[in-house]
């Protein structure tokens, strides 16, 4: 039993079937990719997982809980970060305010009203905060405004801040589009790191195979809303259905 | 007034063909910083030119200069088109002069369909491919027409942004970062449009992370580093060229 | 300058009054209008110009040497017709400018708590434009003093005219100001008009804020009603009545006779407004620049003169108001407040405009001729808008201090401030 | 120094230096002189100062930080200054009862509207808010006249009840609002030459409460909780992701703020026992919008100035009419005084709203951080380090 | 039952000046997203148009006439309008009876014009910044252009009455009189909404503005030079707001401070309506005219006292409550 099990889910934008009969289970500490072609509903499955997207049908349990009918910050309490696919971060604060946020959330759960502490007392998570920013490469840029950021420093600090939460489960949405090669070799070393320190299961879409079959432990093609196969990365390359809707003639992973 | 600069100062140049897009001596700024400072490049009619640089060399920097976008601010230097002077342009004019940018952010316009988001390409002439053309060419957006731009996927989108460039009559096309998010199948498709145009006579800068795949459809490339040309020449010269690749471009 | 025993004890060579207007907001015509008649004054005061009703006031210790030999000068303030604003702009002249006695307004809402300021304040406030009952009613004070009519007044002005136009069988429907003025003026001239006989089919308080009554005229029609009591005044007036007279009310016939329309309480400003409007129909007024005693005349004469156009009521009572504060400060010899209140208390005059006029003691009211006028058919000028049907005597509209109308408040004692 | 950064305890030092020194800085002028037209150093004025001060450093607690802008908060103001002159009419005319009970009023009533207006953001939140306080305001002027007096506004009478305290003094009289017997007309003059300087009880007490809700405001600005909500004005949907609620913290935001104007509101009424129902309309409302904007919103002393602004011009040339304008200008020859006199007239006195629209106009346009940002350039001219900094959010849209 | 129809007569005819009120601020404020507080200003300048057309019509020479007297018992000085003497007494006096529907053509090139300098001249500035900003900015140029106009006209009511034909009553249904000139204000607003829809619906306009809005950025890389059509549509808008003033007056004399009256009430109006919905704008504006109508019927007032003051807050909460983007609100704006 994985951490993570979608049985049977679908879900319907009006005429259009995004997702239909989507099983999937991922198993604890390991990274999960999800592949497929443009629009074959993978971020329509994250969605799901997360609560922006309620399925019409199906279930997903997350660590032996349903996560359907929980809020957003509800299932994020529960151990499940994600990164987006166009970076999602508090454009009008700092680097290091945007990093202080997960960790308040992770201590204090919900809600919690400080409203007379000061920020700077809690030199603990300041130092966490630093930790994390150093480990990717963005302690320099710790009081820079974030909506002056180049768009991969954006992506690079969207990651931080969901991996300085701990999650159980970490969703990755393309985490290394538009990431300079350098850039992108960092952050699978930092996801490896993270995989084997932190105890961490990963779920990953992503677009370069280099990335895909670097991290992944086994790998889902979707296509057209549906599971096209499921196998080890090995399997998955040389699959003929893989390499004709998806990977092409030229794929060089 | 239309008289074409001397380029000739400009060592980096060597080829004899007439320039179709010069870039010269330009300096560009957001705000207070200094972002740009002082490129000056050439790219001749008919050929693809790789943009290449890290994160936060500028390079979007650049194709936002060349388009005219109110930012960042161009405080020097000059822009040429096949003899206009795209420097004293608004974004709107030098569209209307054929330049074509697809942002890196793809800039889906929330609240169109689709096809709105492409009729709206159509509206001030001079237009460009027929919407059929376009959804012959990405089918996924002809499929969608009806639906709201920005719910479509992120590839589906970036499909979008291509086919609203070519929906114009342009004689320049600015990509930036146009495979980002696109499955390989998509990508061998777009680089064969890409070659396919080419072949039509339309001009290329093409800004894009994945440098080898970049390079091997490019006639020429221009690296960029904090602001500066570090390298102009022949995309063959960087593919060879192993101390280049590693220091501006880690492959 | 705090150990005289009252508050703003003036120098030896000036004094200060407050002159508190609507200077924006609706009213703020007739706080200009009121400003000019209080420059005027003071302009008399000092000495200046014609002299105005000094010449006719029939207490003659008003020299044109100022009050007690003290320059007058003044400061004005905004009331912008609030009572927060208004009662801001009087504490910032009493505390800033040291002014000794306040002045002014258009509206009752704004006397009341103005005049409640002045008490706690301790320094004399003699009212403007108020008409509310309440101001020399429940919400009387010591140290205030009303120079015009009121609603009760009013009422008993009109009704024996409206009895003679109009007949005794009367249905009355009421729009009413849903404020202290509108009530007090609704209930007194309902009183008076169901003394002739008439029924009072219905009252509907209308938010001061409207400015279309359309949808408060059309039960009207409905409702039986032969006359239609606008107890509305400024831009309520002139809108209801303009809507009224456009839902064809003054063409009617209903109960076999003619639909009228009463505005109880009239001004030139609003009749030049509600313009056509406003023909033939019947209010009350306090002063009107036709009135052809010496007073008014020398009045109109002098106020004419200076600003090119007759001064409204407004105008005439803030300027009787200055000179009467004067006197009475002259006649106490002392600008105490306490003094003055002593010296209006039951003062008589005359020559300021209305005939006789007496400032009862019990209540701070004064008591005067009250003119009911009617909108003119055939004006000769932009300032002959109105005609004075009749002028009712002192003695017709005097009630006595108890009237239940006017019970509930105390006037306290005379508060010198500091 | 009170648990603050060092750039915040300085910014605190100097609004505690202003504020008690303020009966100074603000008479600067001899009381003879032509300008003494503008000193604004009397109790009234000084009160109000500081507490439309503290209403809107609270409106800023929730614009200036989580971005909703609320068009009703008149409304809480106008609850805590009804709920104060109840205090005085049935219990005594100590103040400190008044206030408190103004501050729970408004508070109470803040979230009930509050949690009701939360359920939508941007301009449908500001249209609830208003529409909220629109009611309450007709409501006080009209059906609730029993309560409220209507448009005279509630006042005081000779007989009040005040079972703690006297319905009138031994000479007739209301008796006055105070603090434990100190009476908040109490005022002392001191005259230093020309200058002439006036203490007032109630102004020190009105200082006393601003410093403390500055105080706090820092507090919360700095605050983990300041910082979310900063989070939630920056981006709502990454709040969510992060495993965070928006609501309860906007609506504690809500709430903190509508206590503030419930204070300020108590404090008026504490100050001038009057309570109208004018300062619950919209137009209230709007002002403290326009307080805070043109002081710069999301800035500490920004609201701060914003209000003192618009309350001097309210007051100050509101007063100046063509008399003292002639006095001003009777050096000149004849011709030329009524030349100045005649330019000048259309915005002093009467105009003084044209002035204020032109003001708005100019600040708006040139500096685009309010006032503060004007503060921080002339700081900089000067080659200092910027006086009155704030935190590092920028005043973003209320979106 | 004839005072229900009177009151639904009522309610359309508050309607029509909320719908145009309502239609021309959405035009900015829903589509163009500037917080226009000076949209009432704009309203109330529309109806001063009518108020200086019938000053310039009555613009008049002075004869002295020595056998009367004024106020101050000078000789009175008779004043003859030039247009009563160009054109004689009959023509004349026509003419400046129906000053009114003439300053439609007298209004419509000054708002259009007022329009444009307003946005070229500030608005444009302004798209950029945060709404704030533009709150405290339009604010200001409302009060400056009110305090202007009370300069100028003072601060009472000026009558300007309809012309002599259109202000009697006329019989809309068996036995039911209604005031002619609030039958014609009705019928103008509905062919102003409806030019102004077929304008926005007949053309690209009304999506290209509205892209624009979303992202001005892009739509000028399309090759679209928004500015020129964010400035028409301003016109657009100042000139609908004009025109509503305009055939105002009659009913409720002009005054400097009516725009600010109607100002809270006409974004209630847009909101409850749904930000960026033209139709929704209209359909609000008529709704809550009617309601208010039928709220201050005298037996709902002695039913629930006080809801004629309260009724159009009171459904504008109900509204948004039940539907988050009013009536017909798209997506995304001003959320
Ligand atoms: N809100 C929506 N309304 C209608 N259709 C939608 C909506 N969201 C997504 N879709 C459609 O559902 C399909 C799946 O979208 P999804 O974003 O999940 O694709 P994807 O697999 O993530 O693709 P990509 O790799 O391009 O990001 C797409 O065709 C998209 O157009
Ligand atoms: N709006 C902005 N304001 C201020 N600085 C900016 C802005 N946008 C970008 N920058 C800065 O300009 C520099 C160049 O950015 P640019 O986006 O051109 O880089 P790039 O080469 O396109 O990088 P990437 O590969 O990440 O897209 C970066 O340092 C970035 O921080
Ligand atoms: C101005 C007054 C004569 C009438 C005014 N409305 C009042 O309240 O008294
Ligand atoms: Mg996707
Ligand atoms: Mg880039």
């Amino acid at each position: 039993m994985g951490i993570l099990e979608v049985k049977d889910v679908g879900k319907r934008f009006g005429g259009l079937k995004a997702l239909s009969d989507v099983n999937l289970s991922v198993a604890e500490n390991t990274c999960h990719a999800i592949i497929g072609p443009n629009g074959a509903g993978k971020s329509t499955l994250l969605n799901c997982l997360v609560g922006k997207l309620i399925p019409d049908t199906g279930s997903v349990m997350f660590d032996g809980q349903s996560v359907l009918g929980r809020s957003p910050h509800e299932i994020n309490q529960m151990g499940i970060s994600r990164v987006f696919q166009t970076p999602e971060i508090f454009s009008d604060l700092s680097v290091m305010e945007n990093m202080m946020i997960p960790l308040f959330a992770r201590r204090d759960g919900a809600y919690r009203l400080h409203a007379y502490h000061s920020v700077l007392s809690e030199a603990e998570l300041v130092t966490k905060a630093e930790q994390m920013l150093a480990d990717v490469n963005m302690l320099d840029k710790r009081n820079m405004h974030t909506a002056s950021m180049s768009r991969g420093d954006k992506r690079r600090l969207e990651m931080a801040m969901c991996l300085i939460q701990e999650p159980k489960l970490l969703l990755l949405d393309e985490p290394t589009a538009g990431m300079a090669r350098a850039d992108t070799n960092n952050t699978i070393d930092l996801l490896k790191q993270i995989k084997d320190s932190r105890n961490i299961t990963i779920a990953i879409i992503e677009h370069d195979m280099h990335v895909v079959f670097s991290l992944a432990d086994r790998i889902t093609v979707l296509a057209q809303g549906t599971p096209l196969v499921e196998d080890v990365p090995e399997k998955i390359k040389g699959h003929p259905k893989v390499k004709e809707a998806y990977l092409g003639e030229t794929a060089h992973a | 007034m239309n008289v074409r600069p001397d380029f000739s100062k400009n060592a980096n140049h060597a080829e004899t063909a007439p320039a179709f897009l010069s870039v010269w001596d330009m300096h560009s700024y957001y705000g207070e910083s200094y972002i740009v400072q002082g490129i000056s490049f050439n790219v001749h009619e008919g050929e693809i030119l790789a943009l290449l640089g890290r994160n936060g060399a500028g390079k979007t920097t650049t194709l936002r200069s060349i388009a005219r976008l109110d930012d960042p601010q161009v405080n020097k230097g000059e822009i040429w088109l096949d003899h206009q002077p795209l420097h004293r342009m608004k974004s709107h004019q030098a569209s209307v002069a054929g330049l074509g940018l697809v942002p890196e952010d793809r800039r889906i316009i929330p609240g169109l369909t689709v096809e709105e988001n492409l009729q709206l390409a159509q509206i001030t002439p001079p237009i460009g491919w027929s919407l059929e053309r376009l959804y012959d060419l990405f089918p996924r957006l002809g499929e969608r027409r009806k639906q709201e731009g920005v719910t479509l996927s992120g590839g589906e989108q970036q499909m979008l942004a291509i086919a609203r460039a070519l929906a114009r009559d342009i004689k320049v096309l600015l990509l930036d970062e146009p495979y980002e998010g696109l499955a390989p199948v998509i990508v061998d498709e777009i680089e064969k449009t890409l070659r396919l145009i080419k072949e039509q006579g339309m001009t290329t800068i093409l800004v894009e992370q994945n440098a080898v795949r970049a390079l091997q459809l490019a006639d020429r490339a221009v690296i960029l580093d904090t602001g500066s040309i570090v390298f102009d020449g022949s995309a063959a010269e960087v593919l060879e060229n192993e101390g280049l690749r590693a220091e501006y471009l880690a492959i | 300058a705090s150990h005289s025993g009252f508050t703003n004890a003036p120098g030896d060579s000036t004094v200060t009054l407050g002159f508190n207007v609507p200077q924006s907001g609706p009213y703020a015509d007739e706080g200009a209008d009121e400003l000019r008649a209080y420059e005027l004054a003071v302009e008399h005061l000092n000495g200046g110009g014609d002299g105005g009703m000094m010449g006719t006031f029939s207490s003659k210790v008003l020299d044109g040497t100022g009050i007690l030999g003290r320059k007058v000068e003044y400061v004005t303030g905004d009331t912008q017709t609030k009572s927060d604003a208004a009662r801001a702009s009087a504490k910032s002249m009493i505390e800033k400018d040291g002014a000794i006695m306040i002045t002014g307004g258009s509206s009752s809402g704004v006397a009341v708590a103005v005049q409640g300021l002045c008490q706690e304040a301790g320094v004399i406030f003699m009212a403007g434009l108020t008409h509310s009952n309440d101001t020399t009613g429940k919400d009387k004070k010591a140290n205030g003093f009303r120079h015009f009519f009121n609603g009760y007044m009013s009422a008993a002005a009109l009704a024996p005219v409206l009895e003679g136009l109009y007949g005794n069988d009367r249905k009355a429907y009421h729009l009413t100001a849903d404020y202290t003025w509108g009530w007090t003026q609704q209930e007194s001239i309902a009183a008076a008009t169901e003394a002739l006989g008439w029924e009072t089919v219905n009252n509907v308080l209308t938010p001061l804020a409207a400015t279309d009554f359309s949808s408060y005229i059309a039960p009207v029609l409905d409702s039986g009603a032969d006359v239609l009591v606008l107890n509305h005044y400024g831009g309520n007036m002139v809108n209801s009545l303009t809507n009224a007279v456009q839902f064809g009310l003054r063409n009617k016939q209903v109960n076999g006779k003619n639909f009228e329309i009463v505005v109880p309480l009239f001004s030139r400003l609003m009749a030049r407004g509600a313009g056509e409007n406003i023909k033939g129909i019947v209010g009350s007024t306090n002063w009107h620049w036709s009135l052809q005693d010496e007073g008014s005349k020398a009045f109109v004469k002098s106020f004419g003169t200076k600003y090119g156009f007759p001064p409204s009521q407004a105008a005439h009572t803030c300027y009787v108001q200055t000179l009467l504060y004067a006197d009475a400060v002259t006649r106490a010899g002392s600008f105490n407040p306490c003094a003055v209140v002593e010296a209006l208390e039951g003062f008589e005059f005359d020559g300021m405009g209305n005939g006789p006029t007496l400032y009862r003691a019990e209540d701070h009211q004064c008591f005067k001729d009250v003119l009911v006028v009617r909108g003119k058919e055939n004006p000769t000028s932009e300032f002959d808008l109105l005609e004075v049907v009749e002028v009712t005597p002192a003695a017709q509209v005097t009630y006595s201090p108890d009237n239940p109308m006017f019970a509930g408040g105390q006037l306290g004692s005379c508060n010198p401030g500091a | 120094m009170f648990g603050l950064q060092k750039k915040d305890t300085n910014l605190l030092l100097i609004v505690i230096a202003l504020t008690m020194l303020a009966p100074f800085i603000l008479n600067p002028f001899p009381t003879d002189s032509g300008l003494a037209q503008f000193n604004a150093g009397y109790p009234d004025l000084m009160q109000r100062f500081v507490i439309f001060g503290i209403f809107a450093i609270g409106f800023n607690i929730l614009f200036g930080l989580t971005g909703y802008l609320s068009f009703g908060h008149a409304a809480f103001l106008g609850v805590g200054s009804y709920s104060a002159v109840w205090m005085f009419k049935l219990l005594s005319m100590n103040i400190l009862p008044a206030i408190i009970l103004s501050v729970v009023i408004a508070g109470l009533f803040s979230l009930l509207i509050g949690w009701i207006s939360l359920r939508r953001t941007g301009i449908y939140f500001s249209i609830l808010t208003l529409a909220f306080a629109q009611m309450s305001f007709a409501l006080a002027y009209s059906v609730l006249t029993p309560i409220t007096n209507g448009e005279t506004g509630l006042q005081i009478t000779l007989d009040d009840p005040r079972i703690l305290g006297i319905s009138q003094t031994a000479d007739g009289s209301i008796p006055v609002t105070n603090l434990f017997g100190m009476e908040m007309r109490a005022t002392t003059d001191l005259a230093l030459g020309a200058w002439s300087f006036t203490f007032s009880m109630g102004y020190y007490v009105c200082a006393v409460l601003m410093i403390l809700a500055f105080y706090m405001s820092i507090r919360i600005f700095r605050s983990p909780f300041g910082m979310m909500l900063r989070a939630i004005k920056s981006n709502q949907t990454r709040m969510n992701y992060t495993g965070l609620n928006p609501k309860p913290y906007t609506l504690a935001a809500f709430v903190i703020s509508g206590m503030y104007a419930g204070l300020a509101g108590g404090l008026m009424a504490s100050m001038d026992p009057l309570a109208g129902a004018e300062r619950m309309q919209w137009t209230a409302s709007g002002e403290v919008v326009l307080m805070t904007i043109l002081g710069g919103a999301g800035t500490l002393i920004g609201p701060v100035l914003g209000a003192g602004m618009i309350k001097y011009f309210e007051n100050i040339f509101s007063k100046i009419n063509d008399n003292v304008l002639h006095t001003w200008f009777s050096f000149m020859p004849d011709g030329l005084e009524n030349l100045m006199v005649g330019i000048l007239h259309p915005f002093v006195g009467k105009g003084w709203h044209l002035t204020l629209g032109i003001i708005f106009m100019l600040v708006v346009a040139f500096l685009p951080g309010g006032l503060v940002e004007g503060g921080q350039r002339i700081g900089r001219m000067f080659g200092r380090k910027k006086p009155t900094d704030d935190t590092s959010a920028k005043t973003e849209p209320a979106e | 039952m004839d005072a229900i129809l009177l009151q639904i007569l009522n309610g359309l005819d508050k309607g029509s000046a909320y719908a145009l009120i309502a239609l021309g601020l959405t035009l900015i404020f829903g589509t163009l997203g500037v917080v226009n507080f000076a949209h009432g200003a704009l309203f109330m300048i529309g109806a001063f148009c009518s108020v200086t057309l019938q000053r310039i019509l009555n613009l008049s020479f002075e004869t002295v006439d020595p056998t009367r007297t004024d106020f101050l018992g000078n000789p009175a000085v008779i004043k003859t309008p030039y247009v009563i003497d160009w054109f004689g007494e009959s023509t004349g006096a026509a003419i400046i009876d129906w000053s009114v529907p003439l300053a439609i053509l007298f209004a419509i090139p000054i708002m259009l014009v007022i329009g444009y300098v307003m946005e070229r001249g500030l608005i444009k500035h302004f798209y950029k910044r945060p709404h704030a900003d533009q709150i405290l900015v339009t604010f200001g140029l409302a009060i400056v252009l009110q305090e202007i106009i009370k300069a100028f006209y003072g601060a009472n009511p000026i009558q300007t009455p309809a012309p002599e034909a259109l202000s009697g009553v006329v019989e809309v249904l068996p036995g039911i009189l209604y005031p002619a000139w609030r039958v014609v204000y009705f019928c103008f607003s509905l062919v102003v909404i409806g030019a102004v829809f077929a304008f926005l619906q007949f053309t690209t306009f009304g999506m290209v503005v509205r892209a624009g809005m979303a992202d001005r950025e892009t739509v000028g890389l399309l090759g679209i030079d928004i500015d020129k059509r964010f400035t028409l549509m301003f016109g657009i808008a100042a000139g609908v707001a004009g025109l509503a003033g305009v055939m105002y007056g009659p009913i409720n004399a002009p005054n400097y401070h009516m725009g600010m009256d109607f100002l809270v009430l006409s974004f209630v109006v847009v909101v409850v309506g749904g930000m960026g919905s033209l139709p929704g704008a209209v359909a609000a504006g008529f709704l809550l005219g009617i309601l208010e109508s039928f709220a201050s019927m005298t037996w709902v007032i002695d039913l629930i006292p006080g809801i004629n003051q309260i009724i159009i807050y009171l459904v504008a909460i109900i509204i948004l409550l039940v539907r988050p983007r009013g009536l017909l609100g798209r997506k995304g704006v001003m959320e």
